[in-house]
């Protein structure tokens, strides 16, 4: 099944859930990460200034989708708890209403972003009246004193509350996993083992490290390396296994995984 | 002064303060200060717009927001475009439009609600709607947390060119159909795999209507 | 499409933009938005002029320093008089404030600057502002797009009852945010004078500009 990564907007977790499955009809678990990091990345690429909270969405999309699908890769062990299945169930149409109800508001905007457009076509006279009634104008400022004006400022140029954190330089970031495997598939063997700290070093970006991160599963599921973890709180350990030639041809299908 | 020249003088008057107003006349002060009841006012604004509508001007004159005004006609936006470089700086993303049809069908709302609606955090998208003036504080949960809850603006009624939140259409227009049910629903069943396709079922049997709680 | 239609089109395009032009609309500018001879544009406005007068309206459209403009007929200026007495609220908007304040103490500071403060357009509340006498333009940006820089006027000092403006409330140990000093900074500083230092230093100045976490 291939999965359209072009995503005309890219708008949060429901948003890319509804594009998905409306769009591409596809069974949610069946959505593949490297889609998402993918298209996340196109998406930066061609948004002209990146806000924080489409960073976020990107991580909670993610983080859900990893559980989601973790939870489909665990052992079924045969016996189900009758209450976790019911809780699973639960949870699902939880994620119905609010997909339902999401959408109904997406919609909803469209049409007022049609209403506003039509009314943006209208110019409203606000010139005011002519100098010669200016005198007439009460003085505005009759009950300001400094004071309020140094409110008044500091209300200006409070910090935002979305921190403004420069971002621009994740737009360079072209990195799909597939690049970070086979950067990873060039660096491993002659290390024999790293950690994941020290491969991932030299990254400036969190969401670099994420690729790296998810590259580092895909090589894990392919065989090509071991995980281990040295302590219990502490990093990861790759593991190189040997089997050095794995051609570049092969990691075309990475992508595709469906892990 | 015959009743005729009265009325006369009354529709100068209007057209004039019309004409200096920087925001949409109330028909409260423009019955102040035309010395008439309100519901002439109504009238006399009515009959004015039709007037202008009749002779073909190049403005008209609306009720926006509760009050009236005069805007450029639609069919102008072209010639008007060319000179007011600003048409498009007013511009809301996607993230806001949602943000606020939200708003302006749950009011009065919290920013834990419209979290939950989104999925997201809203709080950036809420600064920049309170920024633009289209949303603002408008009450506060009398619950134990007392959030602020937050409602649309007259400016978002004049952004929409709206008199009236009434003039929205209506919530349960959006409530999707039952195929998109279906559709969603079957995308989130973990054991219905490709065998089926969704048949794109035509147009919205409207589902049910109750979301707009 | 007909003479006459042509005719009514551009009658009703010369409506629309002398409808939302601030300054008078100067026969040059009308005549390349319509796309007309120029000596047209005298012609058009000239019988618009004589049409709103035989139809009594409230309104009347002259030329006044070199450019077209609608303006309240004299007739009605007792009504326009109570209205600007009656009507306005009498206290700066919130906006209006800010922009003010920002004016103050960053002055001197383009428009564009304080819209990247604000994140919003300022251009009406600045008109508002210098219309009030309570803001000036008072120097040119050196740099290559000439910006016109504004700062407070005398009368702003006189109305908050301050000799200078070096009683302006000192804004403290409060820092602003790593933006806002971008900002300025940023508009202040075309390629050419990269040394150029923002506003007159007040004491606002931040030890240090890491406060955009």
């Amino acid at each position: 099944m291939s999965v359209a990564v072009e995503t005309p907007v890219f708008q949060g977790p429901f948003d890319l859930l509804l594009h998905l499955i409306l769009q591409d009809q596809v069974d949610l678990y069946e959505v593949r990460l490297s889609d998402i990091v993918d298209a996340y990345l196109g998406q930066l690429e061609r948004l002209e200034s990146m806000d924080l909270e489409i960073a976020t969405e990107f991580l909670l999309i993610a983080a859900t989708l990893i559980e989601l699908k973790s939870k489909r890769l665990l052992p079924d062990d045969g016996d189900v708890d009758l209450d976790e299945e019911l809780a699973l169930w639960e949870e699902r149409d939880l994620l119905l209403s609010r997909l339902v109800e999401c959408k109904t508001f997406k919609d909803a905007a469209v049409a007022m972003a049609g209403i506003a457009n039509e009314a943006g076509r209208s110019y409203a006279r606000t010139v005011g009246v002519e100098e010669r009634f200016l005198g007439l104008l009460p003085d505005l400022l009759e009950r300001t004193t400094p004071d309020d004006l140094r409110s008044a400022f500091l209300r200006a140029v409070a910090p935002k509350p979305v921190p403004h954190v420069d971002i621009a330089h994740i737009h360079q970031i072209r990195i799909t996993v597939t690049d970070a495997v086979a950067e990873l598939m060039h660096e491993l063997p002659g290390r024999g083992r790293a950690s994941f700290a020290e491969l991932t070093a030299d990254l400036v970006d969190r969401i670099e490290v994420i690729v790296h991160f998810l590259a580092v599963l895909e090589m894990y599921k392919q065989g090509w390396i071991d995980i281990e973890m040295p302590e219990i709180v502490g990093g990861l350990e790759v593991v190189w296994l040997g089997d050095a030639e794995v051609a570049d041809e092969d990691l075309a299908f990475v992508d595709a995984y469906d892990g | 002064m015959s009743e005729d020249d009265r009325a006369r003088d009354r529709r100068r008057a209007a057209e004039a303060l019309l004409l200096v107003t920087e925001e949409p006349l109330v028909p409260e002060l423009m019955a102040q200060l035309l010395e008439i009841p309100k519901a002439d006012v109504e009238q006399l604004c009515t009959e004015l717009a039709a007037e202008y509508d009749a002779t073909d001007r190049g403005f008209q004159l609306v009720k926006v927001a509760g009050g009236w005004r005069f805007q450029t006609h639609p069919d102008m936006a072209p010639y008007v475009e060319r000179f007011v470089l600003e048409g498009q700086s007013g511009r809301l993303s996607n993230a806001a439009l949602e943000t606020l049809a939200i708003v302006a069908y749950k009011q009065p709302i919290s920013r834990a609600q419209i979290a939950a609606i989104r999925g997201v955090n809203a709080d950036g998208v809420m600064r920049t709607l309170t920024q633009r003036g289209y949303v603002d504080e408008i009450a506060r949960d009398p619950g134990p947390g007392q959030a602020v809850l937050y409602g649309t603006t007259p400016s978002f009624l004049e952004k929409l060119g709206l008199n009236d939140l009434d003039e929205l259409p209506a919530l349960g227009d959006f409530v999707p159909g039952a195929d998109v049910f279906e559709t969603l629903e079957r995308g989130l069943r973990p054991e219905a795999i490709a065998e089926e396709q969704a048949p794109p079922a035509d147009e919205a049997e409207p589902g049910s209507d109750d979301t707009d709680a």
